[in-house]
């Protein structure tokens, strides 16, 4: 019985908590719901997590049911390995995110509460949804309460920062909107075809595009995704967002709403398009390694800790795309376990930030300095994020890099080392940005009076924390509880990748 | 036996995770010398075990002392698969040793040594996780496992070297410890950058970075001087330079002296950096079959040694000077595995470990007792403040002199022998070296321990250290005498057991070596003698010139004048580095990247847009003028259009 | 040339000409009084048309009822010679007129193309009956003829709450 | 009566038509602004008769029938409206009548 | 033919209101201080003839000698409209209570006004389009102009007036137009010879005049220079009721006749299309400077009547399906949004700035949660209404080989986000300015705009079920 609607358990749940809360006036009885339902999803995601299949590679917990007869639109949802990890991740860091905020969000509590629980919804159905359609309307969905995050418990700059999120993302994804209409009824033009915006029809009927508009396809979806992702020179929404951001704004910002780019990257540009992806290929890869280098370089002359990061998401999701656009199973496995690994280390980097802001209301890295002798909790939860972030053999991000390297580095689709040395050397700007920001902000003494007296981690911080540093590590050292769950869509993928190569354009799947 | 190899490694993650989590509780009940002893007990008994393998090994027949013990799947995905697999033969056993035994000392000495700081669990805790790396930088069976350890010793080196992160510390573009030990991660990731693209390849070309993959079947597919091998060898030797501090990236280690001298003995003296010298070992195979690599690495190895030496000839600072000759000994191993005599760099990097540990371990001594000062013009006169530094730190300066009988003789002879079987022009730049390292070596001590005390001798009492922190002396001392005679060359009537014992690893390698040169015994002789009497006239000199006639020192130094201000300030290299690299990297990135390409460019771009969107709305507005004739024109206006449109279609 | 077409050119150019006189004058009064002509020779018009009882209807309601009411209303506010707005020149009334005119350019040959060589039906003499009107009026078009009285009965509504003194 | 083409007609009302939208262009007095609309509505009238006589069919009659009402009740709104602004501005002038806009 | 029985019942929802509006009038004459009783009388009666839609929607065909037809689509538009006045009137007391204006008469005018909406969308003569759309406007200059004693009101009034009148000649013209080519002016006939009449330029110049005459109700662009003006000076409500009851009567003339009978498929497609495009653009291009706003929710009406007529543009099911559809979600959302305004605004005339709405959030929650309900609704985001009427007058577009045309949509809306979430970010994210009188409110009103916010959102959810109503003609 769960099983069968487990996913629409997982979408809703939060929504019913969201719903519920908005009855209650004490706050912190508004919290513990929040809290209560978002575990209760966390639960759920465990329980999904242990009854996916890794054997198989279609999709899985299948649930269809006709939404929209006259448009033959369904509510349509199924999972693979890829949607699998980022659906957990998205569960794990809202619960995160939820707590970590119990105390730094002061005003409209209630109102914060629901718009995070909200905001889950739109992700877990982005991610679990199979029909286009509906897709797009969780995507669309989760730009609300995200713009009211960011615009009400944002910082200085909040105002501008929502907006400019809100246009940029919508921009994108109102062109991918037509583009899904075409897709629709191109498959209708078939013959015995009909309109349908079913992904796993449209996996069989999408890459018979004649290419001249396949290419404009492509690019409409590619475009709404690279803005979300972010890739150069689309970011520019990112470094003010994630500033602006409330604690846990700027942890699902980065954690997971950066992720829905990638995934869509993933789950519709390549296998739709596969021939005019072969056409963008070295543009993409060339985007991402200017944004690798770039991120990098930019967010080593930040001044605010919080920019610092955000650009250094930019580096990071740049390894991502590469990865993506190499489609080998090592490169995309490397990117999966990528976003993963970004959701947990840049949002603990955002957490560690974001505790700092509450203790010191500045993000300016001057402000600090000889941190470790004051809170050495923080220092040293911070040096793991941090060198997770660097991609330190034996924790996270190395992983993911290193596969993402070695993939590209190796693909034939790129057909260039190049790509793979020039992406590499981001390995070593990161280590320059990270620790140059880590030595100025916990180092050296303590010349600023403000900073005397401040206090350390409290249980339920610390709590957080460690959780995220398990992951860390985990990831670290036995990847393969990841990797074996998105081995075989990858390779699905890449298979279907590699015929269309040779001209056969039908999708595994 | 062997198959306990894992838990050799294990131990020092269990002083990890107890003084890592628990720490500063336990430090806080029991006092620091709990957490100390807590940290060199997992290191001990890694040791034990560790020479129970070595024990086992011996009793096991030459040909069949390789295993590959497997611990878990790390990586699996694609073509791609990683273990985490531990390779235990000769060459590994005698890392393991050499790491687990020197370390075990040093730990206990920093015992000692960190006495009174409030941070020593996170000192131990480090230094643990530095053992964990290194063990399996040497033990890996796999290039990735071995690149984890790689950067696991960068990072504890990083970390140590800012281990007293409030401390000032003076150099180049440096004023806190911190940031030394920045410059020396940064600079290691450079290397570390070409060790991956070589790593890649190696995968590209032989599908697997498995060892036992990749070698035997190796000259099957490639010939010798074959090009991909010599990028291989080349990318992973850059690696190589940075960890081992070679020109051109050994620009790190003097300044990583601003860490806590056990670690300066342990970490950047004694074992990670020689992890390149080992790396190329591992690889002998691959290096034996690309010629031009194995020129560059001895070109690179002798050079480093002069240059570094000749640095080390005019610092000051007690643990400067010893950074720099390890610079120029490492460049030594290099030199040695540049000719193909692999089994005498490893034997030297065994040597040094001991007396180059030693030599820190007494500075460490020596700036301990007189409170943090490390300046060797205000020292002088300790032999009879500090009688067992003093000795121990005499027979660590003859070892490494290489006066006969103690272990660097043998060991320095054996590099040179080889070398001057292949190249007579490497040999000269090595006996010169030897010359200037007893010149300087003796130099510190002379300016250390002999002559007038130029330190306040009635406010500091000056004393020998605690006796925990002596019996490391000791023991190395010893090992710094006896440790040669392992490898005594058959010419002496030793037996080279030392290099019997590698032969199996190293054979097939030398096997492929396109020429293997060799030394009639005679003339090996002459080279001994010649070599000990430079190192003699080294001491010599140094004795003159610092004890007998100081004046002459100052002559020296009116002489090379110029020179001498090049020297001291170690030829300008990370000046130049610095103009040329990092100033203008911070300055584009601030300048244009950021502000100009991303504020200016993109940003005004699309805040342009909106702009030019309002302005349109604006003027569309005043078109909206309130009277209805307007409006009525412009009525107007739309059904001619519409009709012309109508019409002329 | 006939009688006819004098005649027809003849009612065309007064009923052109009291149109541009009715646009023409400063006093609104005479407007009024222009257009009352203009109407009726547009009547006379429809009596060529044989719609006769059309023509009536003109007469009476238009000419008569419509237009006394306006001139009424224009009584009413008795518009002094100060508060009658002046007639004077401006590019916007240049341009209005250079624009109708081209609208006119636009449509008028296609018209006159369009219709040329169409002569008046045979039986146009019996549907213009008062008879014939009223016949289809009340059958075929019954309902909008229900329908116009509600317009009528909105209007006066409308006209009584907007002109009334005030909300009582 | 038989061999004036339909065309004339048409082509008069066209006229009247445009002599009434100049009208509503041009004047300032709402209320002959209001008249030429009038003269609109009548030349279409014209048309309408024209259109029915020469194609024998009284629906046009009819739909000038409605229209002459419909005019009717327009000019009783209309003038009351004119009414009703006078009385608050004092003017008829439209070219004042400008307090929205923008 | 004789006036029978049977066609009547077809047509019973308008022959109700008819009653209703003369019932009215009787009571406003006969008892002093009736305000109140038509308010409720007029609620009551507008529910009766929604309950009474069903007698339209099952008896598929024509009435009265083909002048009107029933079905489907009046059924379907009958709602609609019925739904705008009935919104309308329930926030009205409130309305006009506060402008001291409160009278019988003026739900007798709106009811005339509907009675003209529902004439229009069950018109199958041109006469009857005509007449209806003359009962709505007349009706219209009068609530335009019913707060009498404001200038403001008086100038709205003569300039809708003048206007319209003067769209009224050219809708005429063309009606004549067609008469004289096609002979006839039932539509069913005109559809009949359109065969013969495709090439006769007579006949589409008729056509155009006809599309210029209802495309000014629907302020497409250029005729839509009087929507701003008159939506600021009308009465807050009346604008609601104007901008959807008015906007959606002259777009079921639209449908009717050139989505039904005279198909676009000859060079009007593209004027069309292009007149779309225009009105989208410019709709939404000047609403981003607006302060007032009520002038911003007319130029967004505009731009809405933009989108809508993309669906014409289409001319085909889907195109007929969107504009339906969209008609009554943008009924909801419009009214809405009016809604909120007519509620806060008060005599001196606060909030009619959009500066006045910073911190409504934390003054009124409720309040501007609907208005922000209504904002992204009317911006076109899921899972509201909007987004779905927009995506299928689009995907008309599409399907109609227009893409262009669904592209320069989205682009429009993209410019519309930035103001709609521009009342939002006054509202929640600027505080509320200190010593401002907590805006005072009718409950009653509250209560159409929670039925109103409620269906924009169901009607985002289950479109489906809306949409099977929108299928057919009859």
């Amino acid at each position: 019985m769960i099983s069968a609607h487990i996913l629409t358990l997982l979408i809703f749940t939060p929504l019913v908590g969201g719903v519920l809360l908005l009855f209650f006036r004490n706050e912190s009885v508004v919290k513990s719901i929040a809290i209560l339902f978002s575990a209760a999803d966390v639960a759920l995601a465990i329980y999904l997590y242990l009854s996916f299949d890794p054997a198989g590679n279609q999709f899985q917990f299948v649930e269809e049911m006709p939404w929209i007869t006259n448009l033959n639109i369904s509510y349509h949802l199924g999972i693979d390995g890829i949607s699998l990890l980022l659906v957990s991740l998205t569960t794990l860091l809202t619960l995160v995110s939820l707590v970590a905020s119990w105390s730094s969000i002061q005003k409209r509590v209630k109102a914060f509460n629901f718009f995070i629980l909200f905001l889950e919804v739109g992700m877990i159905g982005v991610f679990s949804s199979l029909d286009l359609f509906l897709f797009y309307i969780f995507w669309e969905a989760m730009l609300i309460p995200m713009y009211f995050i960011i615009g009400i418990w944002g910082h200085e700059r909040r105002v501008y920062a929502a907006i400019k999120f809100f246009i940029y993302t919508m921009f994108g994804s109102l062109l991918m909107l037509v583009a899904i209409i075409w897709l629709g009824y191109y498959a209708g033009t078939l013959p015995q075809g009909k309109f349908t915006t079913n992904l796993v029809e449209l996996y069989k009927i999408a890459p018979t595009i004649p290419l001249s508009v396949q290419t404009w396809m492509f690019l409409a979806f590619t475009l709404s995704f690279a803005i979300k992702v972010p890739v150069f020179p689309l970011h520019t929404w990112l470094p003010d967002a994630h500033t602006e951001a409330p604690m846990a704004g700027s942890v699902l910002l980065a954690g997971v709403l950066l992720k829905m780019g990638t995934y869509g990257l993933l789950r519709f540009s390549l296998p739709l398009f596969p021939q005019s992806t072969f056409i963008f290929l070295p543009l993409m890869a060339i985007l991402a390694i200017i944004g690798i280098l770039y991120g990098a370089l930019v967010s080593m002359v930040q001044k605010d800790l919080k920019k610092l990061v955000a650009y250094s998401s930019v580096a990071h999701l740049g390894f991502v795309v590469l990865g993506i656009f190499a489609i080998t199973i090592e490169s995309i496995q490397g990117s999966v376990i990528q976003m993963v690994n970004h959701g947990f280390t840049t949002g603990m980097l955002f957490l560690l930030v974001g505790m700092l802001y509450d203790r010191r209301h500045t993000r300016e890295i001057n402000e600090f300095g000889g941190l470790a002798k004051v809170v050495p909790l923080l220092a040293t939860f911070f040096m793991i994020a941090m060198l997770g972030s660097i991609g330190l053999p034996g924790l996270n991000g190395f992983v993911g890099e290193f596969l993402i390297l070695l993939g590209s580095f190796k693909s034939e689709f790129l057909g260039n080392e190049a790509y793979a040395i020039a992406a590499t050397l981001g390995v070593i700007l990161a280590a320059v940005y990270m620790l140059w920001m880590y030595q100025r902000v916990f180092f050296k003494t303590v010349d600023n009076p403000r900073n005397q007296s401040l206090k350390d981690l409290d249980v339920r911080e610390v709590a957080v924390l460690v959780v995220m540093v398990l992951f860390i590590i985990w990831i670290g050292i036995y990847p393969m509880t990841f990797l074996s769950k998105s081995e075989p869509a990858v390779k699905a993928l890449v298979d279907t990748m590699a015929r269309a190569k040779i001209g056969v354009l039908t999708s595994v799947r | 036996m062997y198959h306990y190899i894992a838990w050799v490694v294990v131990f020092p993650i269990f002083g990890v995770i107890i003084n890592g989590i628990l720490g500063s509780t336990l430090q806080k009940k029991f006092g620091e010398k709990f957490v100390g002893v807590i940290g060199s007990a997992t290191i001990g008994f890694s040791f034990l075990l560790a020479l129970g393998i070595f024990l086992d090994m011996l009793g096991e027949p030459e040909t069949s002392r390789s295993h590959i013990v497997e611990v878990y799947r790390w990586i699996a995905t694609g073509g791609l698969t990683v273990n985490v697999s531990y390779l235990v033969d000769q060459l590994s056993i005698v890392m393991l040793l050499i790491v687990t035994g020197v370390s075990f000392l040093i730990h206990i000495y920093s015992i000692g040594y960190m006495h009174g700081d409030r941070g020593v669990f996170r000192f131990f805790t480090y230094l643990n996780l530095f053992v964990f790396a290194m063990l399996n930088l040497v033990l890996a069976d796999n290039y990735l496992l071995m690149f984890l350890g790689w950067e696991g010793v960068g990072l504890c080196s990083y970390l140590l070297i800012g281990f007293w992160y409030d401390r000032k510390f003076g150099g180049v573009g440096i004023t806190w410890t911190g940031d030394a030990g920045m410059k020396a991660f940064i600079v290691n990731r450079i290397g570390d950058f070409a060790f991956l693209i070589g790593m890649f390849l190696i995968f590209v070309n032989f599908g697997s970075f498995n060892f036992e993959a990749i070698f035997p079947g190796i000259s099957a597919r490639f010939g010798s001087g074959d090009a991909t091998l010599t990028w291989i060898t080349l990318l992973l030797f850059i690696g190589a330079t940075g960890k081992s501090a070679q020109i051109p990236l050994y620009v790190w280690l003097p300044d990583a002296m601003a860490g806590p001298t056990p670690v300066s003995a342990l970490i950047h003296a004694a074992t990670m950096v020689t992890a390149g010298v080992y790396m190329i070992g591992r690889s002998a195979v691959l290096y034996a079959l690309s010629p031009t690599t194995m020129l560059i690495v001895a070109i690179v190895g002798a050079t480093t040694a002069i240059y570094a030496a000749s640095m080390g000839l005019v610092q000051n600072d007690i643990k400067k000077i010893l950074a720099y000759s390890t610079i120029s000994q490492l460049g030594y191993m290099f030199l040695a595995m540049g000719v193909g005599a692999f089994s005498a760099g490893i034997f030297h990097l065994m040597t040094h470990a001991f007396f180059k540990a030693l030599l820190f371990l007494g500075a460490g001594a020596v700036i301990h007792a007189l409170h943090e000062s490390q300046d060797i013009r205000e020292m002088g006169g300790l032999k009879n403040f500090m009688p067992v530094t003093y000795k121990t730190f005499l027979m660590a300066s003859l070892a490494i002199s290489g006066i006969p009988p103690l272990a660097g003789f043998f060991s320095k002879d054996e590099i040179l022998s080889h070398v001057y079987a292949s190249s007579l022009w490497l040999w000269l730049v090595g006996v010169v070296t030897a010359f200037l390292t007893a010149f300087y070596i003796f130099r510190l001590f002379i300016l250390t321990f002999e002559g007038k005390p130029r330190f306040d001798v009635h406010h500091l009492h000056v004393h020998d250290a605690p006796r925990s922190m002596l019996l490391p002396l000791w023991v190395l001392g010893i090992l710094s005498i006896v440790g040669g005679w392992v490898g005594i060359p058959t010419s002496l009537g030793g037996g080279e057991w030392f290099d019997k014992f590698l032969e199996p690893v190293f054979d097939p390698a030398v096997a492929r070596m396109p020429s293997i040169f060799f030394v009639e015994h005679s003339t090996e002789y002459i080279l001994m003698v010649f070599s000990v009497l430079l190192a003699v006239g080294g001491i010599y000199l140094a004795y003159t010139a610092y004890l007998r006639k100081p004046e002459i020192s100052a002559k020296i130094k009116s002489a090379v004048g110029d020179f001498y201000d090049v020297l001291i300030n170690k030829y300008y290299v990370d000046e130049i580095y610095r103009a040329i690299i990092v100033k203008p990297l911070v300055y584009v990135s601030d300048r244009y990247l950021w502000r100009g390409i991303d504020e200016t460019a993109i940003d005004g771009s699309v805040n342009g847009i909106g702009k030019f969107v309002r302005l349109v709305g604006r003027i569309g507005r005043r078109l909206q003028s309130g009277l209805v004739q307007n409006y009525i024109l412009a009525f107007v206006l739309g059904i001619i259009i519409i009709m012309g449109y109508l019409i002329l279609k | 040339m006939n009688v006819e077409l004098i005649s027809f050119l003849v009612v065309a150019g007064v009923a052109v000409a009291s149109a541009v006189l009715m646009i023409t004058r400063q006093n609104p009064v005479f407007s009024a009084l222009y257009l009352i002509l203009n109407f009726f020779s547009i009547a006379v018009l429809y009596l060529f048309l044989r719609a006769q009882f059309i023509a009536v209807i003109q007469i009476t309601v238009y000419a008569g009822a419509i237009m006394v009411l306006f001139l009424f209303v224009i009584m009413l506010l008795n518009l002094g010679e100060g508060a009658l707005p002046k007639w004077k020149f401006t590019n916007r009334r240049l341009l209005a007129v250079i624009l109708t005119l081209t609208l006119l350019a636009e449509v008028v040959p296609l018209f006159w193309l369009a219709f040329a060589n169409r002569s008046i039906s045979p039986h146009s003499e019996q549907i213009g009956t008062v008879e014939a009107i009223g016949k289809t009026l009340f059958h075929e078009y019954l309902f909008p003829f229900e329908v116009t009285s509600f317009v009528l009965l909105a209007a006066m509504v409308g006209a009584i709450l907007l002109a009334k003194k005030r909300f009582e | 009566m038989k061999m004036i083409p339909l065309s004339y007609y048409i082509v008069l009302s066209t006229l009247l038509f445009t002599v009434g939208v100049v009208g509503v262009l041009t004047l300032r007095n709402a209320i002959v602004i209001f008249m030429s609309i009038e003269l609109m509505l009548n030349s279409v009238n014209l048309t309408l008769i024209a259109f029915s006589a020469y194609s024998g069919d009284p629906a046009g009659q009819i739909l000038v029938f409605f229209v002459i009402a419909v005019a009717a009740a327009e000019s009783a709104v209309g003038l009351a409206i004119i009414i009703a602004i006078f009385r608050n501005r004092l003017t008829v002038n439209v070219d004042e009548v400008n307090i929205l806009k923008w | 033919m004789q006036f029978n029985y049977g066609d009547a019942i077809t047509i019973c929802p308008i022959i109700f209101m008819a009653t209703l509006s003369l019932f009215l009038l009787v009571i406003d004459a006969s008892i002093k201080k009736s305000a109140n009783a038509a308010y409720w009388l007029t609620l009551a009666g507008l529910a009766i003839a929604a309950s009474l839609t069903p007698y339209t929607y099952f008896a598929s065909g024509n009435a009265f000698g083909g002048m009107v037809f029933t079905g489907r689509f009046p059924a379907f538009f009958d709602i609609v409209f019925i739904t705008s006045a009935a919104l309308t009137v329930f926030l009205s007391k409130s309305y006009l209570e506060k402008e001291g204006a409160h009278f019988g008469e003026y739900y007798a005018l709106v009811i005339f006004g509907t009675i003209g909406m529902m004439l229009m969308a069950s018109a199958r003569d041109l006469i009857i389009l005509f007449l209806g759309l003359e009962l709505l406007s007349i009706s219209l200059y009068v609530l335009a102009g019913y707060l009498r004693t404001d200038s403001k009101s008086n100038e709205a009034s003569l300039k809708y007036f003048l206007l319209g009148a003067f769209a009224t000649g050219f809708l005429l013209y063309g009606i004549a137009l067609i008469y004289g080519t096609a002979g006839s002016t039932n539509l069913a006939v005109v559809l009949s010879r359109i065969a013969t009449l495709q090439s006769n330029v007579v006949f589409w110049i008729g056509a155009t005049f006809v599309f210029i005459g209802l495309g000014f109700k629907v302020s497409a662009v250029p005729f839509h220079m009087w929507v701003p003006d008159v939506y600021e000076g009308s009465p807050t409500i009346v604008s609601g009721f104007m901008s959807t009851g008015g906007k959606a009567a002259a777009f079921s003339g639209l449908v009717l006749v050139f989505s039904y009978s005279v198909h676009p498929t000859w060079q009007l497609q593209l004027i069309i299309a292009y007149v779309a495009a225009f009105t989208m653009l410019t709709g939404n291009i000047i609403a981003i400077v607006q302060q007032n706003i009520k002038r911003m929710l007319a130029y967004s009406s505009i731009a809405h009547a933009g989108y809508a007529l993309v669906g014409i543009a289409a001319a085909n099911d889907l195109g007929r399906t969107g504009v339906m559809y969209y008609m009554l979600a943008y009924t909801f959302m419009q009214i809405g949004a009016f809604g909120v305004v007519s509620l806060l605004e008060s005599k001196e005339g606060r909030f009619l700035s959009l500066t006045d709405y910073e911190g409504l959030a934390y003054d009124r929650p409720f309040i501007a949660a609907l208005m922000a309900i209504f904002m992204f609704s009317l911006a076109g985001l899921p899972p509201f209404a909007g987004f779905f009427g927009k995506y299928y007058l689009f995907a008309s577009a599409v399907q109609a080989n227009m893409t262009w045309l669904a592209i320069i949509g989205v682009l429009a809306s993209i410019i519309s986000v930035y103001f709609y979430i521009g009342v939002v970010v006054n509202m929640y994210f600027k505080e509320l300015p200190e010593g401002i009188a907590k805006a005072d409110i009718s409950k009653i009103g509250v209560i159409a705009l929670i039925v109103a916010a409620a269906l924009t959102i169901e009607l985002g959810i289950t479109p489906g079920f809306v949409v099977g109503f929108t299928q057919k003609l009859f």
